[in-house]
């Protein structure tokens, strides 16, 4: 019965490759974040309308990318895990999670932040800002659901088809959420696009975006191991307890 | 010195920008702190079952080389 | 008609509770599954009805695998849970009459009658005892005929009367070249019975 | 087709039996309504102001009281395994069961809806827009819902999850059936909303049941 189980978490091969690969994501990480903060912060120069605020966004939208593309990994991977009933497909996706909602709260709260000086106001109901907003309800629905059921297997499931459902509402929630937004634009309110990116700005902008992915590389492999690891406990507590 | 508060002080804006790198950094440390703690944790509580599995198997194989 | 099941293995909660269990059961016959609580009867009897997924093993109706056409097994079969599945607020005769409807059969009278459902049959379920309540829910057996019954613990909060009533009910249906699986801790004292005991099957591995 | 009808006939006449949940989600919408006057103030050009947006986020959250009720009562009486073994396509009987939710807790909201328009103000094109928009727009709340009430049946706590799980997929529908209403009192084109809330509905009722059949199975599993 041993083996019955095992077959469902032998998900070694992932271990091994991200193995080799975890040294490396997590070196990167801090180089690029080194590099990138000194660009944002030194060499990267006021903005002519926005002046220093403008350094909030090495921060901010790097953040607000990952926590857009942490969500559609987590839709191939739940789709993956569906179809395929892939072991390790679920359990990243359950791993992917925790990690895109801290990047949807910092890209909130940065984004609230740079508000107020752009605006007078920390919180404007801006498309961005909104959507951004229910983005991490969506995250935050999808982490209850795996708390919520005892079973694992079933867990993944539910958890599985509920990140497919919004997956195929986010670009309807963003959609419908420009265009209310573009409906009842105050005209006072200044638009965040307003500077154009020039290259001082794009270059410390990429590295930080790298950064940042490569940051998610690293934590996600760490709590993909635990995972795994965490399933393997189970499995052999669950045998001790057979004997 | 002057440099240093004026760096500070980003043109009147270091109120939000500092508070912005701060929340970032704070949030994204303790993201990895967490993963790793978790890990740890799990890892501990694994290697005495691991043990028990092992050795249980050399018991079994033993045994059987007796039994042929 | 035949039922076969190869090889089953269930897993609950990452727990195994059975494993390799595998049957036979041609018309005229009923199959009693014995075992512990715990020992799987109820999960059994749910894989059997397609709710429950094995983990590995397969139904086979007829000599084909349900799996790969589940229309032929669509229908086949009436199974009874522990829970009656009765609106309390419908009374015996709706509740049947909708679940007759359901499956698209209508026998409902005689099946009011078979169980000696006639008098109460129209008050809420509601305010039936278990036993009038479980008798209703037997009755669906009637009022929507299927060769197959799956019946877990069909007489539980039977009286002994009740009891041989829906014994006769079932050598009936046998007799007629219908045919059973049967959970249940009470002996019905059958002949063309094949038994199955999950405690038995549990000490072979 | 026989047992889609047999099952919402019995739906509806369950609720109609039963009774409490129709007067209760009514009186929730009613009553939630009314708070809004008392909270912003008697003033009748603010609440002509709000009256479209309040009146979709009252209907909004009186639809979400009943949706936990849509596969819960079954799952505890067992009825949810045998609904599952009848001969339709669990889907269609997913369908039928928004069908019913719809009928029995969306409905009578829309009906009522004209006189708490009218306590709150609204100007007279606004509401015919508002049923409109209400008609093509409230089964998008039943779809969505049923896959919320799919996930979270069989748990103790359920209700509070699905609202967490559901209240942000609405946002969609809460948009377009406001903007709809809006359009309609500033003597602007309805018709675009109105397509737009169509389509919601039509993509989430070939959607929806899928999800919300796929989460029964785990229920039931």
């Amino acid at each position: 019965m041993a083996i019955d189980l095992h077959k469902f978490a032998n998900p070694a091969r992932f271990l091994r490759i991200t193995a080799v690969i975890f040294p490396w994501a997590a070196a990167l990480t801090l180089l690029l974040l080194g590099i990138g903060l000194y660009f944002a912060l030194f060499v990267s120069p006021e903005d002519y309308q926005q002046g220093n605020t403008v350094r909030i966004m090495f921060v901010h939208v790097p953040a607000a990318w990952m926590s857009m593309s942490v969500y559609s990994m987590m839709a191939i991977s739940a789709a993956v895990g569906l179809i395929w009933k892939h072991p390790v497909a679920d359990l990243s996706a359950k791993a992917a999670a925790p990690i895109g909602a801290c990047f949807t709260f910092l890209a909130l709260v940065t984004g609230s932040l740079w508000g107020q000086p752009m605006w007078g106001t920390f919180w404007v109901w801006d498309a961005r800002l909104t959507s951004m907003l229910i983005l991490f309800f969506l995250y935050l629905g999808y982490m209850a659901i795996w708390e919520s059921y005892d079973d694992p297997s079933k867990a993944a499931k539910a958890a599985a088809i509920l990140v497919l459902v919004g997956a195929i509402n986010v670009p309807v929630i963003k959609f419908s959420v420009d265009w209310w937004n573009t409906l009842h634009q105050p005209a006072s309110v200044a638009t965040m696009d307003g500077p154009k990116i020039h290259s001082s700005i794009l270059t410390p902008l990429l590295i930080m975006g790298t950064a940042y992915m490569s940051l998610f590389v690293t934590v996600f492999i760490i709590r993909v191991k635990a995972e795994i690891l965490n399933r393997r406990l189970r499995m052999m507590r669950l045998v001790q307890l057979e004997d | 010195m002057t440099t240093l508060t004026e760096f500070l002080g980003m043109g009147g804006y270091g109120a939000f920008i500092w508070p912005s790198y701060g929340i970032s950094a704070v949030v994204l440390i303790l993201l990895v702190a967490f993963s790793l703690r978790r890990l740890h944790r799990i890892e501990a509580d694994l290697i005495p079952l691991e043990q028990n599995r092992k050795t249980r198997r050399q018991n079994k194989s033993t045994k059987e080389g007796a039994a042929s | 008609m035949s039922l076969n099941a190869r090889h089953l293995s269930c897993i609950r909660q990452d727990r195994l509770i059975f494993k390799n269990i595998s049957f036979s059961l041609n018309s005229g016959e009923v199959l009693w599954i014995k075992g512990k609580n715990g020992a799987g009867k109820s999960s059994l009897l749910r894989i059997i009805a397609g709710l429950l997924k094995p983990i590995q093993g397969e139904i086979l109706w007829q000599g084909e695998n349900v799996k790969d056409d589940p229309d032929i097994f669509q229908n086949q079969f009436r199974y009874i849970a522990h829970q009656d599945a009765l609106k309390p607020a419908l009374t015996g005769t709706e509740n049947l009459r909708f679940w007759s409807q359901y499956f698209g059969t209508d026998n409902v009278p005689a099946a009011l009658k078979e169980f000696e459902l006639e008098r109460i049959a129209d008050v809420p379920t509601g305010i039936m005892s278990a036993g009038q309540k479980k008798r209703t829910n037997l009755a669906r057996l009637i009022a929507c005929p299927a060769p197959l019954w799956i019946l877990d613990e069909p007489v539980s909060s039977l009286d002994t009367h009740y009891i041989a009533l829906f014994r006769n009910q079932l050598v009936r249906h046998v007799k007629n070249g219908g045919m059973a699986v049967l959970a249940t801790h009470q002996d019905l004292e059958l002949d063309f019975i094949q038994m199955l005991d999950l405690d038995a099957e549990r000490g072979k591995s | 087709m026989g047992s889609f009808f047999s099952l919402l006939k019995r739906d509806i006449q369950l609720a109609v039996r039963q009774g409490s949940a129709f007067t209760m989600t009514l009186s929730f919408f009613v009553i939630a309504v009314t708070l809004f006057p008392l909270g912003v103030g008697p003033e009748l050009s603010i609440l002509a102001r709000i009256s479209p947006g309040v009146l979709w986020v009252g209907a909004l959250l009186a639809c979400l009281l009943t949706l936990d009720r849509m596969f819960q009562a079954d799952f505890e009486d067992g009825s949810l395994d045998q609904l599952m073994l009848g001969s339709m396509p669990l889907e269609i009987m997913v369908l039928a069961k928004i069908s019913a939710h719809w009928l029995t807790s969306v409905f009578p909201l829309i009906l009522i809806t004209p006189i708490l328009a009218l306590s709150l103000n609204m100007p007279g094109e606004g509401i015919g827009a508002m049923i409109l928009a209400l008609l093509l727009g409230s089964p998008v709340l039943s779809l969505i819902g049923a896959i919320g009430a799919a996930l979270t049946v069989g748990m103790r706590r359920g209700g509070v999850l699905l609202s967490l799980l559901v209240l942000p997929l609405y946002i969609p529908v809460l948009i377009f059936g406001v903007a709809a209403v809006e359009a309609a009192i500033a003597v602007l084109p309805v018709g675009p909303h109105l397509l737009l809330l169509s389509g919601l509905s039509l993509g989430a009722l070939v959607l929806c049941p899928l999800a919300a059949a796929a989460g029964l199975r785990l229920a039931v599993d």
